[in-house]
């Protein structure tokens, strides 16, 4: 093992011998620069596997050949070795991105270089308070001439800014050093805890040397000049600046406040939090990149520093959470501050160019979700083992506000990824220098490895090797596939994956698999249907249905949350792909995210320490901390199902999606929620919470969303968001019934379950295909659809006479279940109300037959041909399956009806034979089939014979006799076809919950606006905000003598 | 010990005092710099005083004379250049 | 004015700080642990006479190679920002002190003595105060005679560059030295130490500082000359 | 006498600040930071003055086994030299700005070199 000090000493010895060579032999001295970061990064690497696996000890250096606190002494430990390996990986990586610029500027910028990584390798090693001072000026030193590197002059300007603030940290540093010194009579670090700083003034030279190390980590507000330079300088110098020299920061900061004791972690906590959130709240407004990577930047040291608030309870995880955390931050942000090189223009809508590239997309994809902490990279672990500290020693106010701070850094960052992927691209591909765009995989890949890394790390499951995550990262390898062999791959996989899974499902699991599962194969089917490559769908697809397959499975509340966030994730990246989901989507991502959260910290609650918590020890949660255990559980939960009051983002991401994602999205994915409210209701039962019970709650909310969705459902034009309002209300019903909590409720729930797949999916399935055929969604542009397009009437049929629960189908079970349910339970307002959603529900269902497949056929569309066979296939299937089922519901019901009442002790129903009794009466579906097809067919024959003169007449086409109308819709008899009900009803559908989560959104754009206007670019400004941050801290501590 | 270094140093202080607020308030820039070249002057000889003689010699060739002659040729520079009339 | 008076608050809040410090500051009665250990040891294990000297080019020698090493960098980054703005041709000379006859001639005069000086500040730092930051700079100063008396005069850059890069090597080699053969980066013995008091005494220290001497000379003087400078190489 | 040098030297600091924080003039900043370091020399130094003790350097006036009852605490000095060189290299630098800021902008204005902003 090299000596950790050769780090330094190739560092400068590279340095001073780029001098002898001639200024014109400039590969030579890049070779010699390479060479030196290579050996570097080499040295710091075998470091960190050496003490990674035990091989080696924490060493420590000494110079002079004389005992610290004497000479200086350096250390290699654990925390050490990592950093080390980041900064001089970034340095490696940088320089190799640098080439073109460093070449230009000669061998003078490669020294500058090196000696920056130098200086940040000492920064971390170096044990002697004073040595880090000089380190500390180095690396200002060499940023201001590194900030040179860009083509930019205003970098010059930003360059000067920096050293006028440095100038004022290093005053306050160097008096800081001396008073410590004076009371410590050290300037080992080591010293200043083995003796508490009990000496008078002691405190306050400590408090100047922490705001000077802190002040270094760019804390909001005092954080102006960095971003100047974030925005300026050339981005694989800010990469470095944000990856490497924060990083090193971060740890001089925690170098010293570890010796300080306890008593300075609050202070450490509320500057990172302060920053945290303020940097992300400030970036909402950031439009160009550059800029807004920087308050990203600044954010996430922000919450490292949060996160060193909190090491007196992190015990030995420390390393594990913090590094996690600042791992994946410099990888991410070293990634993107790269990516922003290959791209010309600075406005986020720019970054549109690299969907040319689609390797890039993924790059930059993985970077986000690194920066947010998403599975399975090292931020997510660490937020999860953070949750839990945190909750287990009562900080949950932290907690709260890193993951409302994390939520807003989603916004941003996805609000993004939503730009470059749906606004308008360049058509001329771009050519990227190789060498960049090789550091850009780089970065990558080491994200994904530090991703592995920390999964084996963790006390759980691996997320890298659960094998359905694997198999839709695998996707990602066979991209360059056709669509159509992806597609069988993918239907394989999902049918392979029930087959492997299934012999260990209970019943439950058993219908929710099916579901997941074989139903999304189903619905693969309709994605035959479309050609070429497809790219970008099945990756996310196969991300969403391994999230779902692992949620099933999971056992543990660390499983099933992560299984929740990878099916998150993939679905949105789902979503996004409908032509003008941008916004949709991103509101799916916010509630869905911030529905984890909630999930997260319920689980983190219900675990109150930090060892993992099985999903079935829920029910071993009592106390005063239940209840909100529940509530936060319930709350996640419900963002999925689109309770109302979380259901904004349902309606445009449902109905903006693509003809196939939206029965995945709608028929498979929502199941989710419910499956998560099954295993709540059923693992902690009724939980009252200020003495209301929590089950009535969700019964009035069930309720309210099955009467107000399908309220909202009569008034749509469009008939993918008819359905998709739809699907609240019939969430409602289900939330509902789970809500009664007796057996016949829950069995209510599961056929809604069931029901509800097959008749969305098939609805969506038959909508989306006329859709695409006709071109539009609006039905007031559809009519008279019938003769062209006869299965897909059919299917539509079938699908609404199911929904609205009507005799003979199987939704007339669901109903029928539904009301023997509703006569045992109690509740009786919002039973009236679910009872009141149900005739509603026929007005919007009976307008798609109405509107679409009747009346007067348009006259672009009567070349119509049915929808595409792929299409109609799955459909075809779901009504085979709806006719089957309606005869025999009990194939599926009666396992389950009996698994419940391991649940209920009251009487669940009884099946004999092909009936089914309860206490109020009995099913027959058979009879209720030959009894309403003889009524069909008597009645059919009938009208027939009342009849039989009736002619066929040529449709007079009235909407072109004139002119073209200025609103067709206006000139369409099926246009705003409840108007009235609109006029007598319209109050209850105001958009309050809109209006509501609008107005949060504009306050904290509103918050953002008015803020940044404190960065008024003036450098003397940004040292008077330098000025103020310490003052001001130090007359919250209280004059600290 | 005696009162010789003390009132020396005094005087020192004093003097320092007054040619940084000379050197902050000057309106001529060389004033200011010349000023700020006699505040290290002094702040060598205080050096003396506190027995620290390799500081001082430091403190006189960098601090006062290099750092002076730095300035005066970056302004000389600007000078000539048009500017630094302010 | 806003700004003015935003400013005279914050630095009296700074200044009762500062005031707390001053107020609360009790000189030591004994040396501390760190400096009683150098009162005691250094002669024995570094050799050097001036304490401070051996604590700045052993005990502390690697915050004297960061030290250098800020020379080094800011040289190099002076002269790249100049680089870029060379001052239009023909605007020579720093414009304040115009050379003349006089100092032309006592230019010639003096800067042998004033190297020979430099140097012996440097050689004797381990003895008496001064040493290589010192003699650097009077180094410098020679070269910045020079400059003044014939602002056409160039002095190599070449030979500037290598006399830094050299010295800079030869430091960084010299501290590796010290870790193969004695007890650490930097450690001055891998010399005998000699007679206390001596010239060629105190190991590696007045090589180490004579190094420094030269790499910081030839740093000032490079950055004295990029800022002098007008015109492209 | 370690007062009034202390003193002296939080007031350059302040001074220094005082004028970095108010001169709109680069130069006159950075001549403001030149102030404000010196006083933190001046601040080091006094914290390592003892009364009535001597320079550390173990001459023939003070042989090396009285060292430690008869010379001043040395670290502080060694750290004054380095912090007064790194000073200097930071003035340098940011002259070297200064100029160059001059030359793509034609002002020595801090105020007016805003274009990077929120």
């Amino acid at each position: 093992m090299v000596s950790a000090i050769f780090i330094i000493v190739v560092g400068l010895g590279a340095a001073f011998a780029l001098g002898l060579l001639k200024d014109s032999w400039r590969n030579g001295a890049f070779a010699l620069t390479m060479a030196a970061l290579a050996v570097m990064s080499w040295i710091s690497i075998s470091w960190l596997g050496a003490l990674a696996s035990g091989a080696a000890q924490p060493t420590d250096i000494l110079t002079a050949g004389v005992q610290p606190p004497f000479a200086i002494n350096l250390r290699v430990g654990l925390a050490e070795a990592g950093l080390l390996s980041v900064i001089t990986l970034t340095g490696l990586l940088s320089a190799l991105y640098l080439r073109d610029a460093l070449m230009q500027q000669g061998r003078r910028s490669m020294a500058v270089l090196l000696i920056a990584i130098m200086a940040l390798s000492g920064i971390v090693l170096t044990r002697d308070i004073f040595n880090l001072f000089v380190f500390f000026e180095l690396m200002v030193i060499s940023t201001g001439g590194l900030v040179l590197l860009s083509d930019d002059e205003r970098a010059i300007g930003a360059g000067f800014k920096y050293l006028v603030v440095t100038q004022v940290i290093s005053i306050l540093l160097l008096v800081g050093i001396i008073f410590t010194y004076h009371a410590q009579g050290s300037l080992n670090i080591d010293d200043f805890a083995a003796q508490p700083l009990a000496a008078k003034g002691a405190g306050l030279a400590f408090f100047l040397l922490l705001m000077a190390l802190v002040l270094e980590l760019k804390p909001f507000p005092a954080n102006g000049w960095a971003l100047d330079i974030y925005e300026s300088a050339h981005p694989g110098f800010s990469a470095i600046f944000s990856a490497a020299s924060g990083t090193a920061a971060v740890y001089a900061a925690d170098k010293v406040l570890a010796t300080g004791g306890a008593e300075w972690l609050p202070l450490a906590t509320f500057i990172g939090l302060f920053t945290f959130l303020a940097s992300n709240i400030l970036a909402l407004r950031q439009d160009n990149d550059r800029r807004l990577l920087g308050y990203s930047s600044v954010a996430q040291i922000g919450l490292v520093l949060a996160v060193i608030g909190q090491r007196d309870i992190l015990g030995d995880q420390f390393l594990y959470i913090a590094g996690g955390i600042l791992i994946a931050h410099a990888v991410a942000k070293a990634g993107l501050f790269w990516i922003s090189g290959v791209i010309t223009r600075r406005e986020l809508t720019a970054w549109t160019v690299l969907r040319l590239n689609p390797p890039l997309v993924v790059a930059f994809a993985t970077f986000l979700a690194m920066l947010i902490g998403l599975p399975p990279f090292p931020g997510f672990y660490a937020k999860w083992e953070l949750a839990h500290h945190l909750v287990a020693e009562g900080r949950v106010a932290v907690l709260v506000l890193i993951l409302i701070g994390a939520l807003i850094e989603a916004g941003y960052l996805f609000r993004w990824f939503g730009l470059a992927i749906k606004r308008e691209a360049p058509v001329a591909r771009p050519k990227y220098a190789p060498g960049k765009v090789l550091v850009i995989y780089a970065a990558a890949l080491l994200g994904w490895y530090a991703g592995y890394r920390w999964g084996a790390l963790s006390q759980y499951d691996n997320l890298l090797q659960a094998m359905p995550l694997m198999v839709a990262l695998g996707f990602l390898l066979i991209e360059g596939l056709p669509a159509r062999i992806k597609n069988v791959i993918a239907i394989a996989a999902l049918c392979v994956w029930f087959w492997l899974s299934y012999g260990s499902f209970d019943p439950l699991q058993m219908i929710f698999g099916v579901i997941f599962m074989i139903g999304g194969a189903v619905i693969f089917l309709a994605s035959f249907h479309e050609t070429g490559r497809r790219l970008g769908f099945y990756p996310p697809a196969m991300l969403m249905y391994a999230g779902l397959a692992m949620l099933i499975v999971a056992e543990s509340s660390f499983a099933f949350f992560a299984a929740w966030e990878v099916l998150t994730i993939g679905s949105y990246f789902l979503i996004l792909r409908g032509k003008k989901s941008e916004p949709h989507a991103l509101s799916y991502l916010m509630f869905s995210l911030g529905g984890a959260f909630a999930i997260l910290l319920g689980f983190a609650l219900a675990a109150g320490g930090t060892a993992p918590l099985a999903i079935a020890d829920l029910a071993q949660v009592t106390g005063a901390v239940a209840p909100w255990v529940f509530v936060l559980l319930a709350i996640g939960f419900m963002t999925k199902t689109a309770a109302i009051g979380l259901h904004i983002w349902l309606p445009g991401a449902h109905a903006e999606a693509e003809a196939d994602v939206s029965p995945m999205v709608s028929g498979v994915l929502l199941k989710a929620g419910l499956y998560g409210m099954f295993l709540l209701l059923m693992t902690m039962g009724r939980q009252h919470l200020f003495g209301v019970d929590l089950t009535y709650v969700l019964l009035w909310i069930g309720a309210l969303s099955a009467l107000l969705g399908n309220l909202m459902a009569i008034f749509q034009e469009d008939a993918k968001r008819l359905l998709a309002y739809s699907s609240i209300g019939q969430m409602g019903y289900a939330l509902f019934g789970l809500a009664m909590m007796n057996h016949l409720g829950w069995l209510m729930a599961l056929m809604f379950v069931i029901n509800h797949y097959v008749y969305k999916s098939l609805l969506f399935l038959s909508v989306g295909g006329v859709a695409k055929r006709t071109g539009t969604r609006d039905m007031y542009r559809m009519g008279g659809l019938i003769k062209l397009m006869p299965l897909s009437f059919i299917a539509v049929l079938i699908g609404i006479i199911t929904m609205s629960g009507v005799p003979p189908l199987s939704g007339f079970g669901g109903r029928w279940i539904f009301y023997n349910a509703i006569m045992t339970a109690d509740a009786r307002l919002p039973m009236v109300l679910v009872f009141l959603s149900g005739p509603i529900a026929f007005l919007y269902l009976f307008r798609l037959i109405h509107t679409i497949f009747l009346g007067q056929l348009k006259d672009e569309h009567r070349q119509l041909k049915d929808a595409p066979f792929w299409i109609l296939l799955p459909q075809m299937i779901y009504v085979a399956f709806l006719l089957g089922f309606a005869v025999l519901p009990g194939m599926a019901l009666r396992r389950v009806d009996a698994y419940i009442g391991e649940h209920f002790t009251e009487q669940g129903l009884s099946w004999e034979g092909l009936t089914i009794t309860s206490e109020f009466g009995y099913w027959s579906p058979v009879q209720i089939m030959i009894v309403i097809g003889t009524i069909f067919t008597l009645l059919f024959l009938l009208l027939l014979a009342l009849n039989h003169k009736a002619q066929w007449v040529k449709q007079f086409n009235i909407v072109y006799a004139a002119e073209r109308p200025f609103r067709p819709e206006t000139t369409h008899f099926a246009w705003n076809f409840f108007a009235p009900y609109r006029r007598a009803l319209g109050f209850l559908l105001a958009p309050l919950v809109t209006r509501f989560w609008g107005a949060i959104t504009n306050a904290l754009h509103e918050t953002a606006e008015f803020t940044r206007k404190l960065y008024t670019g003036n450098g003397q400004t940004y040292a008077v905000h330098v000025l103020v941050f310490v003052v001001v801290l130090y007359l919250v501590a209280g004059g600290i003598s | 010990m005696s009162n010789i270094p003390f009132v020396m140093a005094l005087l020192l202080a004093v003097a320092m005092i007054a040619a940084a607020l000379v050197a902050v308030r000057a309106t001529a820039t060389v004033g200011a710099v010349l000023a700020a070249g006699l505040v290290s002057l002094f702040a060598s000889v205080m050096f003396l005083l506190l027995a620290a003689p390799d500081v001082a010699m430091t403190e006189a060739a960098i601090g006062s004379g290099l750092t002076t002659f730095l300035f005066f040729f970056v302004m000389g520079r600007i000078r000539r250049e048009g500017g630094g009339n302010d | 004015m806003i700004r003015k008076f935003a400013s005279v608050v914050l630095l009296l809040i700074l200044g009762y700080a500062f005031y707390s410090l001053v107020a609360g500051f009790v000189p030591d009665g004994e040396l501390n642990r760190s400096a009683a250990y150098y009162a005691e040891n250094t002669a024995r294990e570094t050799g050097a006479q001036n304490i401070v000297t051996a604590i700045i080019v052993t005990y502390r020698g690697l915050d004297t190679l960061g030290e250098v090493t800020v020379l080094f960098l800011t040289a190099a980054i002076v002269a790249q920002v100049l680089s870029h703005s060379r001052a239009p041709a023909g605007t020579r000379g720093s414009g304040f002190l115009p050379a003349g006859e006089l100092l032309e001639t006592g230019t010639r005069l003096l800067v042998p003595l004033i190297l020979l000086f430099g140097v012996y500040v440097f050689v004797n730092g381990h003895l008496t105060p001064g040493g290589g930051f010192q003699g650097g700079a009077i180094l410098a100063s020679a070269m910045l005679l020079l400059l003044l008396a014939d602002p056409m005069r160039r002095f190599s850059h070449r030979l500037i560059a290598k006399v830094e890069s050299i010295s800079g090597l030869t430091y960084v080699a010299l501290g590796v030295m010290g870790l193969v053969l004695a007890g650490g980066f930097l450690d001055n013995r891998i010399l005998p130490l000699g007679q206390f008091g001596a010239l060629f005494s105190a190991g590696a220290i007045p090589l180490i500082y004579s190094l420094i001497g030269l790499k910081v000379g030839a740093e000032f003087s490079s950055m004295l000359e990029s800022l002098e400078e007008t015109e492209d190489r | 006498m370690i007062t009034i040098a202390m003193t002296t030297g939080f007031v350059l600091i302040l001074i220094g600040l005082y004028g970095a924080l108010t001169n709109t003039n680069i130069l006159r900043m950075i001549v403001s930071f030149t102030i404000a370091s010196t006083g933190v020399n001046v601040v080091l130094v006094s914290v390592g003055y003892m009364p009535g003790r001597t320079a550390p350097i173990l001459d023939d006036a003070v042989p090396v086994g009285s060292a430690t009852t008869s010379i001043i605490d040395p670290i502080p000095q060694a750290l004054v030299l380095t912090a007064i060189v790194i000073g200097l290299g930071v003035t340098a630098l940011m002259l070297a700005y200064a100029y160059r800021l001059f030359r793509i902008r034609q002002t020595l204005d801090i105020s007016k070199i805003v274009e990077l902003k929120w």
